[in-house]
């Protein structure tokens, strides 16, 4: 039965990915590129990979759909045609038939799907999964590899959204300032939309919350708690227009508070430098905490990453949607 | 020994002018007679780069008959520059005189390099050193010349020197010069036959043609660039690289066990006849004198690559000859156009009369380089000659003979226009100023002194050949 | 401990990064002793590393205090302590250099997430040096990559264009290289560098590998803009302001080569390229090609910036070349041309970009009688030329002599005679400038000396004296490579 | 399944290749990225599945014994935890440089921006 489902899934989604590049009108092949991230959330969820799907849900289905709209919003939706241009169009298909080929000569050397003796299962995951509760006492295992065994990557990874936001405020910021603000989207004009957001929003927060610090024995964590806390802060400022939603956090603030997010990170970490231990080893704080030195350090680092992630997402919707309008504050 | 090497490095780079460098070039020549007087063979390695390849200088024989040509004949040049740049009202003395210093060191370090590397190190630098000299007048013609002489050097040493010394390394592990040889035996006659190709056209300054063409057009130099550089310095570096090749790389036993002096000879033989041929031509002194060069430092190429003893004496003789006599050649074209602004033989006539002492000298300088007594390029041709018919390459003493020949017929109408030819007008020119006068006179007698004391020299190189 | 060494390279840059990103708005006065102290200590680590390896050879360095493969470790061998060596170095000179060049190019107001930005890459780059997990490269391509798109773009609005090619290369480039970590991964489980190549021997012969190899040296070759896939390079290098210029075009692509060897050298060994792919004929008709194609754009332009950029294609040829030749010259050939490269490369662009804003363009016919107006950088652009031109004692002569030799023993002629009619060909174009302020003249309405201010000067002379350092130090730097390559070859 | 998984990651990821070659369009192209990002995703995380496995989170914290079998791969999975946010911030770097480009040519078409492109320069 589940794998019915599984397979029925599988089939659906690369022709929805196929009608989201067909289509002609922009703003709808970006829906169905929408529906498509949810629809590969829930085959990974039945492949039990349940923290990638809520991040894909939150990142690939939510705010990459918002960060596209904020831009055809401003630009355009249509598809302009030229007439076939048949070489280049060539040269695309040899690129991609050879690398579906070499793709799939590889595969027929593959282990079977879901054998837990394949080398990825039987290798070093073993000892996640078998240590870590011991190592660690936290019982996501995707939360003790993320933030700690692989925990330089986490940070790494903060830093790509850090680096995304600083990158798209430099590239959209406009060398003066704007003549007029005119331009500026004004508090929306339904008033229920108005009533609705300011009400949802708050629980959306405290739910962003929540995914954060519950993160530990849920699926869920600073990624997906920051995207959800980000994807709060859009929704008010889409309600309230951009003018008070510029002096409620704006874009230098987000940076800097991006910048001290991945710092909380990075300078927790450093903390066993001063006593010649390895960066990110978190067992000196065990005459401090104890046994759970690693789960609450753990903890403060997502806190650091949920604190990025929310100020880059809420970062990248105010560039992309004002147009770099945002460079006053501070 | 060391000390002595520090003079050289450091002593004949001085970065002032004139003065300075007549210093330096006694300070130079008394440092090599005190080495060709306590010379030892010993190799000193200055900077290590990898496993057989260092920076080293060692001091035979060969290297100190260079060296002492070289040195001594920079001092004269140097009071002959002093003359003609201020005759001449030249510009950018401080420059000239330091890039005359450098190129005089880089000619050092090629005397004295111990292996193919140290050599290629100091070739290269003496070629970037006298860009700037040849394209020391910055105009237009200054700049063809210059590039071209650029492109032909360094096309010649990157593109074939480089290649064929990275194969000598490849083959060997070292490039180290030995008079044994250090290619083994075994390699094919073919790649030593491209070998020795890429080697002799790689080192483009010795002018084998089809590579020449930078020499004439480097004649857009002030002369006393050309005459030290062009006559001496320069082509003698690509003659002594090629000489170093043979004797050192791949050694007299391995040329006449498998007759590699066939390829040698026949391309330097094709250059001595066209090159005189085409001096024939000529109307310009300079590249007269130029197309000469190029014949006779094929003649040189010739000797040493017969591969008799013989032969090998008179080549490395006519290093020496050839550098008195040709630069005598070129201090009087240069007294001649500082006097009078004339550059073109057919202009030269009568001028014997107004300059006595210059057309003299050029006389002495033409019979030495013709081959007659009593000058000693008559010595080093005998020996050469002789040398061919050891060798059993009768060809090549019908191409001495001819060639020797049309030199003679290049260079006597000069002087009997110079001395028999009423000029078209009469202007009022003397000699002048002292400074251009003398160091030709000099160089001329020396010439005639060579002739006398070439013994001496043999002797050195005989112990070069059978030591 | 002195394994610290290895962390604190790359997280000096980090943090200053970090620093500067949290304070950088409220005090931007103090943004450039920030980024000095940073990038002094930066080096100073990095010297620090490099005598530790000089006496330990190697240093392993655990995240978390996991061992390996169950964390990431740092793994810096002789090899890659130069690296860090080169990335601190040119950062230094390139800090230097922007401290001038910046407020020419960019508002004030933008300074602080520039030099933000420009951290985080040198950190990126210095990273990818080091780590010694397969995955940890992919999250570093993404941090150099990403800050890189950002720093380029800044060139304005002519940079647009390019740079969304390149986002869209590069991010190609990472993912093929990702899906070959995949392959990788699912045959083995494992995803550090050293566990892989114990690994790996006992799976060689399949096919998977064989995807895997293909697919992470054709990620490798995007990245590093080896010729055919280097369309996207030239046109985003020469838009790009002189200040991002003069650290991406020195590093981007050079440290992707290093992560090539390493893969290759490393990871799989050059007994399997050699011997079970038998793929060495294809790697060098690329490289060969590289060069050639490289060097014929080259003498089709007329503008410094951009002749470097396809200069820049040919070396990339270079080193790939003396990688896949694997002979042990060749590759410490390699090795030391990526160094060397680096600081040729770097002090080409510094020129181009003083001849750009003091003689307003970079064309031939701008930079008459340069000698007069410009001398420092007349002298430093010699002797970068001579280098790039492979004239000794100049470490671009050491580099060419070993990989001619390897080709030699090797028996690709076709390389070696590329390799040399790249030479020549380099003669030819930087006579062609050297010409120019030899001999033309300009119109007297530019003042006849204009002094390079000193954050021109600085590293121009620095840059200058270490590549004849470098080069005279060469036999040095052989000894020092040479423990650390990798097994196996001739 | 075997066969199904891997082939339907090989289709997103040249479909995604696809798009972003031959695509005039520049959000085309970035959504052919986001395709080909996908697929990744789905290859890695299909590798780490098991038959009969739970999600990686213990349940009874791990009293009475863990078994490696029980669980899908927490590997694979934080792997693409980083691939995901690292695709999202590429994404939005490429629609803050698409919306540039489109201030300055008027056109998100290839074709029309380098025709715009020569236009000035020549």
């Amino acid at each position: 039965m589940l794998i019915a489902i599984e397979v029925g899934l599988l089939i659906l989604v690369p022709c929805v990915a196929f009608v989201a590049l067909w289509l002609r009108d922009l703003m709808s092949a970006v829906i169905v590129l929408g529906a498509y991230s949810f629809l590969m959330c829930l085959v990974w969820t039945g492949m039990g990979a349940v923290d990638v799907a809520f991040t894909e849900a939150a990142v690939g289905a939510g705010v990459s759909t918002v960060f596209f709209i904020a831009v055809l919003f401003n630009t355009t939706r249509n598809i302009t045609f030229n007439p076939l241009d048949v070489s280049s169009k060539l040269v695309a298909l040899v690129a991609c038939l050879g690398f579906g080929y070499v793709l799939l000569q590889g595969v027929s050397d593959l282990p079977d799907w879901g054998d837990p003796y394949s080398p990825v299962n039987a290798g070093v995951s073993t000892y996640y999964i078998e240590n870590a509760y011991a190592d660690t006492h936290v019982p996501n295992l995707v939360t003790t590899v993320l933030a700690d065994y692989r925990s330089v990557d986490t940070m790494l990874e903060t830093t790509v959204v850090l680096i995304a936001l600083l990158g798209i405020f430099m590239i959209l910021k406009k060398d003066r300032p704007a003549q007029s603000d005119s331009s500026d989207t004004q508090a929306h004009d339904s008033l229920i939309i108005r009533l609705s957001a300011r009400f949802i929003a708050p629980f959306i927060q405290l739910f962003g919350l929540y995914v954060v610090a519950h993160g530990h024995h849920s699926p869920g964590g600073g990624f997906q708690g920051g995207v959800i806390l980000g994807t709060g802060l859009i929704l008010m400022a889409m309600s309230m227009g951009m003018a008070s939603a510029k002096r409620l956090l704006s874009i230098p603030r987000m940076i800097i508070l991006a910048a001290v997010g991945v710092l909380i990170y990075a300078g927790w970490g450093a903390v066993p430098l001063v006593y010649n231990g390895y960066f990110l080893d978190y067992s000196v704080w065990e005459s401090v905490f104890g046994s759970m030195a690693r789960s609450h350090s753990m903890l403060i680092v997502e806190i650091g990453v949920a604190l990025t992630v929310m100020c880059g997402m809420y970062g990248i919707y105010m560039s992309l949607v004002s147009d770099g309008g945002m460079q006053e504050g501070l | 020994m060391i000390g002595a090497m520090g003079i050289y490095v450091t002593r004949s780079k001085p970065n002032g002018p004139a003065i300075s460098s007549v210093v330096a070039a006694i300070a130079l020549v008394a440092s090599v007679i005190h080495l060709m007087a306590y010379g030892a063979r010993d190799v000193v390695d200055v900077v290590s780069f990898f496993p057989g390849i260092s920076v080293s200088f060692f001091c035979d024989p060969l290297s100190l008959i260079f060296a002492m040509v070289a040195s001594s004949l920079w001092g004269i040049t140097v009071l002959y520059s002093v003359g003609y740049l201020n005759g001449a009202h030249e510009k950018n003395q401080p420059r000239f005189f330091a890039c005359v210093a450098i190129a005089l060191g880089a000619t050092m370090g090629v005397a004295f390099s111990a292996n193919l590397l140290t050599l290629y190190i100091f070739y290269e630098m003496l070629s970037l050193s006298t860009y700037a000299l040849v394209g020391h007048h910055q105009n237009d013609e200054a700049r063809v010349g210059a590039r071209k002489y650029l492109i032909y050097l360094f096309g010649g040493s990157i593109g074939l020197a480089l290649p064929a010394m990275i194969a000598v390394y490849a083959l060997t592990g070292t490039l180290s010069f030995s008079y044994a040889g250090i290619l083994p035996e075994v390699t094919p006659f073919p790649v030593l036959v491209v070998l020795m190709i890429m080697f002799l056209y790689g080192f483009a300054k010795a002018g084998l043609m089809p590579f020449h063409a930078w020499l004439p057009g480097a004649m857009v130099a002030p002369t006393p660039v050309s005459s030290l550089l062009h006559a001496v310095a320069v082509v003698k570096v690509g003659v002594f690289s090629i000489v170093r090749v043979i004797t050192g790389i791949f050694g007299y036993d391995l040329i006449n066990q498998v007759n590699l002096s066939q390829v040698i000879v026949y391309i330097a033989a094709f250059t001595v006849i066209v090159a005189s041929l085409m001096a024939l031509y000529q109307d310009s002194l300079k590249r007269r004198l130029a197309f000469s060069t190029i014949g006779q430092l094929a003649y040189i190429i010739m000797g040493v690559g017969l591969a008799t003893p013989m032969a090998f004496v008179g080549g490395v003789l006519h290093i020496v000859m050839h550098a008195f006599g040709k630069i005598t050649l070129f201090f009087c074209a240069g007294a001649i156009y500082v006097a009078t602004k004339k550059k073109y033989v057919s202009q030269l006539d009568g001028i014997g009369r107004q300059m006595p002492w210059t057309m003299g000298a050029f006389f002495i300088g033409s019979l030495s380089v013709i081959g007659l007594p009593p000058t000693g390029g008559f010595i080093s041709k005998w020996f050469m000659v002789n040398g061919a018919l050891e060798a059993g390459f009768p060809v090549i003493f019908t191409v001495y003979l001819i060639s020797s020949f049309l030199n003679a017929c290049y260079f006597l109408p000069i002087v009997y226009r110079a001395f028999f030819k009423n000029p078209a007008t009469m202007d009022d020119v003397a000699e002048r100023p002292l400074l251009c006068v003398v160091p030709p006179v000099i160089t001329a007698a020396m010439s005639v002194v060579l002739f006398v004391g070439a013994p001496f020299i043999i002797r050195l190189i005989q112990g070069i050949y059978y030591g | 401990m002195s394994s610290q060494w290895a962390f604190l390279a790359m997280g000096i840059p980090f943090f200053t990064a970090l620093i500067m990103g949290s304070v950088g708005y409220a005090a931007p006065r103090f943004m450039r002793w920030i980024g000095a102290t940073g990038i002094t200590l930066a080096v100073f680590a990095s010297i620090g590393l490099w005598s530790t390896v000089s006496t330990d050879e190697y240093v392993s360095y655990f995240f978390g205090g996991w061992l390996p493969p169950i964390g990431i470790a740092l793994e810096v061998d002789r090899i890659s302590a130069l690296m860090v060596l080169m990335v601190h170095g040119v950062a230094a000179l390139a800090y230097i250099f922007s401290l001038k060049a910046l407020p020419n190019e960019l508002p004030a107001s933008k300074h602080p997430v520039y030099y933000t930005l420009y951290f985080l890459l040198i950190s990126g780059f210095v990273a990818l040096a080091v780590t010694g997990d397969v995955f940890n490269v992919y999250v570093l391509f993404e941090v150099c990559a990403l800050s890189g798109y950002a720093l380029l773009a800044m060139g304005g609005k002519k940079a647009y264009v390019p740079t969304f090619n390149y986002v869209l290369m590069g991010s190609l480039g990472a993912c093929f290289y990702l899906i070959g970590v995949g392959y990788l991964f699912i045959k083995t489980g494992t995803l550090n560098m050293a566990h892989l190549a114990d690994v790996l021997p006992t799976v060689f012969f399949s096919r998977s590998i064989l995807t895997a190899f293909i697919l992470i040296t054709v990620g490798l070759f995007v990245k590093m803009a080896l010729f055919p896939f280097h369309g996207w390079m030239p046109n985003v290098y020469t838009k790009a302001p002189v200040s991002t210029l003069c650290l991406m075009a020195p590093l981007g692509t050079k440290i992707c080569v290093y992560v090539l060897l390493r893969v290759v050298g490393y990871v799989f060994s050059m007994e399997y390229m050699t011997n079970i792919l038998a793929v060495q004929p294809i790697m060098m008709t690329l490289a060969t090609l590289a060069i050639v194609v490289g060097t014929l754009y080259v003498v089709y332009h007329r503008h410094l910036t951009r002749i470097i950029m396809f200069i820049i294609v040919s070396e990339i040829g270079y080193m790939v070349g003396g990688i896949f030749l694997g002979q042990m010259d060749s590759v410490i050939g390699a090795v030391y041309h990526i160094a060397a490269d680096a600081l040729m490369t770097v002090t080409l662009v510094m020129v181009a970009g003083v001849v750009r804003h003091c003689l307003g363009g970079d064309a031939i016919a701008d930079v008459a009688m340069m000698f007069r107006r410009l001398p420092t950088t007349a002298i430093a652009f010699v002797i970068v030329c001579l280098s790039v031109i492979g004239v000794p004692p100049m470490p671009g002569f050491f580099s060419k002599f070993l990989l001619i030799k390897g080709a030699f023993m090797s028996g690709y002629y076709g390389f070696a005679v590329a390799l040399l009619i790249a030479s020549l060909t380099a003669v030819f174009l930087f006579f062609r400038f050297f010409e120019g302020y030899f001999y033309m003249k300009t119109d007297n309405t530019a003042p006849s000396v204009i002094q390079e201010p000193w954050a021109y000067r600085i590293p121009l002379v620095v840059a200058a004296i270490g590549l004849v350092g470098f080069g005279l130090s060469f036999s040095y730097w052989y000894g020092f490579i040479k423990l650390a390559l990798p097994l196996g070859l001739a | 399944m075997t066969t199904l998984s891997y082939s339907v990651a090989i289709i997103l990821m040249t479909m995604g290749l696809w798009a972003m070659l031959s695509k005039k369009n520049l959000i085309k192209k970035l959504m052919g990225l986001a395709i080909f990002q996908t697929g990744i995703i789905l290859f890695f995380i299909s590798m780490g599945a098991k038959e009969g496995a739970t999600i990686p989170i213990l349940d009874h914290h791990g009293y009475g014994g863990i078994y490696s079998d029980d669980y899908a791969n927490p590997l694979t999975q934080i792997l693409m935890l980083t691939a995901i946010v690292v695709g999202v911030a590429t994404l939005g770097l490429g629609l803050a440089l698409a919306r540039k480009i489109y201030a300055h040519y008027g056109s998100f078409n290839e074709d029309d921006i380098l025709a715009n492109l020569r236009e000035p320069n020549e």
